[in-house]
């Protein structure tokens, strides 16, 4: 855990922030809101005391009520990595501004986001489907998406035709079975 | 790359011709069999006694020991209930038709494969929540889902091993030992009829040479 | 009626077709040839002799055609087993003692595949652009001198019709790759346009460094002239035109590191993509008809052709013997040649089989017999083939010229072994602005210093 | 009453019934589908000259199933677009549904020449979930067999370079190489390929007499037999100048295209996550992080030779792990459930392509929550349709090659 990286956060993205600096191990956490994203990230990028330089990895998320994009950064200044969560996107229409102005590396990993969880980044120039067909209409990776067999479990819950919606059972009020707190 | 213009390339064809003489590297595989590492692990395969019978009894205790689960196993349980599929069900040849037709995505009239179907789980939940999700207090759980269902639906059964972390071979396992639980509703037997329906050609010919035979006995 | 037809009767079936078959074949048949022979003998001779040309062009042909194939055999096997062991594998070693007949088998195999031709294809051209392939291939052949005297055509221009007969592969390319319907065999196809075209300015002009030397353009009387000791040979005087043709020679047959046209970690498999079967089959026996045939060129050119090495009648000279030639007529010795042949052979078998029945007293006699007859074979095939050696040269011309084209051939195999493939840009790049330039100088160096030569008045 | 009207369907590619009805394929439309991204649009609309060849997903050179469409005008490429999914298997969405144990094995096909180093992040990932330390003698093991597995891959790696450019031979020198080290794996491991060796807290069975004397024999003549091999090719003309130039990536550009791995390595980045991220027992052994390329960038080449470079390093590591190997245990006490409390935890390591991190969210069940999977190749591929412009059709599989993409990777 880096303690002056905290303070240093703290100080430079201010209010941009929408949590408190969450730290645990070798990871530090921050959570801004998706109209602040780019500004942050170039922040990090830019700023000599942070010096975030290298994107390790742009990843979507489905908490169960709303989805998330994730990013993690490296900084020689660090020894933490820096994970910044964008959270709080709608299902019906989530949308997030892209990081390909800064790391055009982000193109593909923000198509696959796209791709898995239908998370729409606006700027992005090649935004389509990267692993499913192009007629598929499903995003495979969101909880709401029925899985043919619930996988290694034992004898599945059916063989199904493999896109399928899950189908939401009476009496229950939501379809999705878990959901973590995000 | 060296000074001189194709030196490279005539030392590359060195190398080669000197690979020319040298000993080879392959196995003559099938008169030479390869030197395999005594904890080498390949594919598991069931073992046959002195009078040809296999030694396999179906009692799920590899399955359970398997830290990963990667153990199938097929066939009828020992009390001859109902056909036991782990794994891909193609790997079972009688149920390759059926897996091939469904996963065409053609609608397959089998009334034991409803089990398997997702159903509203809210039971199970409070009974795991009175037994505090305790494997240990696995058979009062499966007797009380069972006087909550009428029987004990596979989808319950995997809920009760996911949420109490036992293994599913071992609350299968449980399930099917005892003589006053039972997997298949009591209405199976009811159903059976409408399974005839969907042979009407067969049920057609039963009926005439029921007739046939018992006419006589009948008139 | 007779005896004779109740006996015929008595016999069996086969016996029935047998009997009469034998009848023919060992009476009526030679009595009809020697009938024929008197009545329309003389007529089908002076026939035959007046029209010797054609003659000898039915025979040549067929004889290459027949070469050809095993050749591609031994070529494909070679290649099969030697690069085999250049990357530490055993290579074929199934069919026969290491796998010998591998190649045999393959190519069995390829004639008993389906016949495939793409829907849009051009139906024509595509079968006939193999044909064409192997064609011009197996018509190079035609001049090339496997030993003294051992030519399809003694043309006084073979070099001329080398080229240009050589030349005409790359249509047969270009209409496969175009024919295919299928982009890869395109480009497959335009690049062996590209490649072969380009090579073969160089290697025509490598070669006109040697005619000017030779004064002749015809192969034979190249060959003639490299006879004598090694120095001799044309690659001594004409080192760097060696080279070149060498280096062009090999992109001509399109082998690595010139193998672009069939590259297949780029193009699949060029302008072969699409073929299958015994199609595939000719344009793959054309790659190997034509390595034999580069290989066959640079030694008739620079190699010596079928000269050996070694000046053997110089060296005897020197010993002090005249001419080696067994001068032996079997006819001189009359009626005791019967003799000979019943005892020698029997006495040789005999004398060779002892050893091994003294050493390995527990073995059963047939053993040794065996063995003794199978050594007293090899021995009749050496003396033969020694005295052939000596007495024919055409024999020992023959035995010359393939060692050392299949020595050449190794080559070629040993440097696929070893190298990858230029890009289209420097096998270009490499044809223009090296190769031609070189060869140019090597034709004005040439002709520069037999002009100074012929001045200063040494021959 | 009329039926709602129907929204146009566009026939999927694989779709039998495009076989069936009307005129086959050859004047259709490419793709044929309305293009969805202006980019698409822009790459599908032909210039003058030019035409589409499509290479794969049955190619010899394609490193498994891509399918790349090039936009050629001749030999020259305009432009190409690599089209993924063709080994797609969704291991994101398995792993989610499987507990933690079975990622090990789930993970372990992902990239199946170095598939110590797939079960290598995710068990880091999951020990730092559990709060579990790792005993010393199984992080050196780890070490030890990871770098093994290295050697393997930058071996394989050198081979298929060579086939890719034509080469026939050092593929089987390389198979002969990587053959010693996995044999010598398969007797410590129980498997050539995917080994399944790692788990959480520790490994699965501490080092045997087979596998120390395999190594050692290896030991003893890797880095000659290393030598003797590379000498066909680095010293080869047609090699070396065939790579030489293609394929350059500066510095900036490597930064912000979120390349990692020998391929930053080679544009001049010392950018080693054994270093600049130093996990399990690297911070106590000496290797150095070799670094090639020039002021504007590397090209083929340097990426060719930063590998063997990092091969010479990687013996070394080998050589101080198996002089400093403490005794101990190679399994820390675990509960056989795994049920780590909430939360989420990132770990990365240095695979033989680069950076390969996971992304894992508890829920507290025995099952992750989500499962993310971060693999290298999936970034590098992005490269080659920037350094491709304007190249020859050879040079995209140099190029390709040289950034050694393994398509199980990719495609998840």
């Amino acid at each position: 855990m880096d303690r002056t990286l905290k303070t240093r956060l703290e100080a430079k993205l201010a209010d941009r922030l929408t949590g408190p600096v969450r730290q645990r191990q070798d990871q530090t956490e921050i959570r801004v809101r998706p109209a602040d994203l780019i500004e942050v990230l170039r922040t990090l990028h830019d700023d000599p005391q942070l010096e975030f330089t290298i994107l390790a990895d742009v990843c979507g998320v489905d908490t169960g009520d709303t989805l998330q994009t994730v990013y993690h950064l490296w900084s020689d200044e660090t020894p933490d990595w820096l994970r910044i969560v964008v959270d709080g996107l709608p299902r019906e229409d989530p949308r997030v501004p892209s990081i390909t102005s800064l790391w055009p590396g982000a193109e593909w990993s923000e198509r696959e986001a796209y791709d898995m969880f239908g998370i729409v980044f606006e700027g992005n120039r090649d935004l389509r489907r990267i692993y499913m067909p192009p007629d598929y209409t499903s995003y495979p990776l969101r909880k709401d998406f029925h899985l043919p067999d619930d996988s290694a479990r034992g004898p599945g819950g059916g063989v199904r035709h493999i896109e399928q919606p899950y189908a939401p059972v009476a009496g229950t009020e939501h379809s999705i079975r878990r959901t973590v707190k995000a | 790359m060296t000074t001189i213009p194709g030196m490279g390339l005539v030392r590359g064809m060195g190398l080669t011709l000197s690979r020319f003489f040298q000993p080879k590297a392959t196995i003559m595989w099938p008169e030479q069999q390869a030197d395999v590492a005594p904890k080498f692990r390949g594919r598991l395969q069931l073992l046959y006694d002195e009078y040809g019978t296999l030694k396999c009894e179906t009692c799920f205790q590899c399955a359970q020991a398997c830290p990963i689960e990667c153990i199938d196993m097929g066939g009828m349980d020992t009390r001859g209930r109902f056909h036991v599929h782990w794994g891909p069900a193609e790997t079972y040849g009688e149920r390759r038709e059926e897996s091939a037709a469904r996963r065409s995505g053609r609608p397959v009239a089998d009334a034991t494969f409803d089990r398997f179907d997702a159903i509203d789980l809210a039971a199970v939940d409070e009974v795991l929540d009175a037994h505090d999700y305790d494997p240990k207090a696995l058979l009062p759980m499966l007797e009380q889902i069972q006087a909550a269902y009428g029987y004990l639906p596979v989808a319950a059964l995997k809920q009760l091993s996911r949420k109490s972390g036992a293994w599913y071979a071992y609350v299968y396992g449980s399930a099917t030992s005892y003589r006053h639980l039972r997997l298949e509703p009591p209405t199976v037997a009811a159903a059976a009829p409408a399974g005839e329906a969907h042979r009407a050609a067969e049920a057609g010919y039963l009926a005439s040479l029921d007739a046939a035979l018992s006419g006589k006995a009948g008139a | 009626m007779t005896a004779a037809t109740r006996s015929l009767r008595q016999v069996a079936t086969v016996g029935r077709i047998v009997i009469p078959l034998l009848v023919i074949f060992l009476i009526v048949a030679p009595v009809a040839t020697v009938l024929v022979a008197q009545a329309i003998g003389p007529w089908l001779i002076s026939v035959l002799n007046s029209n010797i040309g054609i003659l000898r062009f039915v025979v040549a042909i067929t004889a290459i055609l027949l070469f050809s194939i095993p050749a591609a055999f031994i070529i494909i096997y070679m290649e099969l087993k030697v690069i085999a062991y250049m990357n530490l594998r055993v290579g074929p070693n199934r069919v026969l003692p290491a796998g010998a007949a591998h190649s045999v088998v393959a190519g069995l195999k390829v004639l008993t595949k389906e016949d495939f031709t793409p829907n849009s294809a051009d139906r024509l051209v595509f079968t006939w652009a193999p044909v064409l392939v192997f064609l011009t291939a197996v018509m190079t052949f035609m001049v090339v001198p496997f030993g003294p005297g051992l030519v399809g055509a003694p043309l006084n221009i073979g070099l001329l019709y080398l080229f240009a007969v050589g030349g005409m592969t790359v249509v047969g390319l270009l209409l496969a790759g175009w024919s295919s319907f299928n982009k890869y065999s395109l480009l497959g196809g335009l690049r062996s346009a590209a490649q072969v075209v380009s090579y073969e300015i160089p290697l025509t002009l490598s070669v006109v460094g040697l005619i000017l030397l030779a004064g002749s353009m015809s192969i034979d009387s190249i060959a003639r002239q490299q006879s004598g000791w090694v120095w001799d040979w044309f690659v001594f005087r004409q080192p760097l035109g060696a080279l070149i043709f060498f280096i062009a020679g090999v992109a001509e047959a399109n082998r690595t590191p010139f193998d672009l046209t069939e590259a297949d970690s780029e193009i699949v498999a060029g302008f072969a993509t699409e073929y299958s079967g015994m199609r595939f089959g000719f344009l793959f026996f054309a790659e190997y008809v034509n390595v034999f045939i580069m290989s066959a060129l640079i030694v008739t050119l620079f190699f010596g052709a079928w000269n050996a090495p070694v000046d053997v009648n110089w060296l005897l000279h020197l010993v002090g013997v005249g001419p080696l030639s067994i001068a032996f007529d079997p006819g001189q010795l009359g009626g005791n040649l019967v003799a000979l042949a019943a005892v020698v052979p029997l006495v040789v078998t005999l004398v060779l089989a002892a050893p091994f029945y003294l050493l390995r007293p527990e073995k059963p006699v047939w053993q040794s017999l065996l063995i003794g007859f199978l050594l007293l074979n090899l021995l009749l095939v050496g003396v033969l083939g020694l005295s052939a050696y000596v007495d024919w040269d055409w024999v020992a011309g023959l035995i010359w010229f393939m060692v050392k084209a299949f020595a050449f051939v190794f080559v070629f195999v040993w440097m696929r072994g070893t190298f990858p493939r230029v890009r289209i840009d420097q096998l270009m790049g490499f044809a223009w602005k090296w190769l031609l330039p070189a060869s140019l100088l090597n034709l004005f160096a040439t002709a520069l210093a037999i002009i100074l030569l012929k001045s200063a008045g040494i021959n | 009453m009329t039926a709602p009207a129907q929204p146009q369907q566009h026939p999927s590619e694989d779709d039998p019934r495009i076989m069936l009805d009307g005129q086959v394929g050859q004047y259709e439309q490419v793709p044929p589908y309305p293009p969805r991204t202006e980019r698409e649009a822009e790459f599908y609309t032909l210039g003058d000259g030019e035409m589409f060849l499509n290479m794969g997903p049955q190619h010899p050179s394609t490193h498994g199933v891509l399918r790349v469409v090039l936009k050629i005008s001749g030999e020259k490429v305009v432009d190409l677009d690599p089209v993924l999914g063709y080994l797609h298997r969704g291991v994101e969405k398995l792993c989610e549904n499987s507990d933690y144990h079975h990622i090990i094995s789930q993970i372990d096909p992902l990239e199946y020449v170095s598939s110590l180093f797939m079960e290598w992040a995710p068990v880091m990932a999951f020990e730092k979930l559990l709060d579990v330390q790792v005993p010393r003698r199984a992080e050196y093991i780890r070490v030890l067999t990871g770098e093994m597995l290295r050697i393997a891959s930058h071996a394989l790696f050198q081979g298929w370079m060579a086939l890719d450019l034509g080469g026939l031979t050092p593929i089987l020198y390389s198979f002969i190489e990587r053959d010693e080290i996995v044999e010598a794996l398969a007797a410590l491991t129980g498997q050539r390929m995917l080994f399944n060796y790692f788990r959480i807290g520790g490994v699965n069975g501490d080092l045997n007499h087979e596998f120390m004397s395999r190594v050692g024999d290896w030991m003893s003549r890797a880095l000659v037999q290393h030598e003797a091999n590379i000498g066909l090719l680095n010293e080869n003309e047609i090699f070396v100048r065939r790579m030489r130039g293609i394929g350059k990536v500066d510095r900036d550009m490597a930064l912000r295209m979120g390349v990692t791995g020998p391929n930053i390595r080679a544009a001049g980045v010392p950018f080693d996550v054994r270093r600049a991220h130093p996990y399990s027992v690297y911070p106590e052994l000496e290797f150095n992080v070799p670094v090639r390329g020039t002021k504007d960038g590397g090209d083929s080449l340097d990426r060719y030779l930063l590998r063997l470079d990092e091969v010479r390093e990687s013996i070394r590591i080998i050589d101080q792990c198996l002089h400093e190997m403490p005794d101990g245990p190679v399994m820390a006490r675990m509960p056989r459930l795994m049920r780590p409390r909430p939360g989420r935890a990132w770990a990365a390591v240095e695979s033989p392509r680069g950076l390969f991190g996971t992304y894992v969210i508890s829920d507290g069940t025995d099952q992750p929550f989500r499962f993310r999977v971060h693999d290298p190749s999936f970034v590098h591929l992005q490269l080659v349709g920037m350094l491709m412009k304007d190249n020859l059709i050879a040079d995209t599989m140099a190029v390709m090659a040289s950034l050694d993409p393994v398509m199980g990777g990719i495609d998840k």
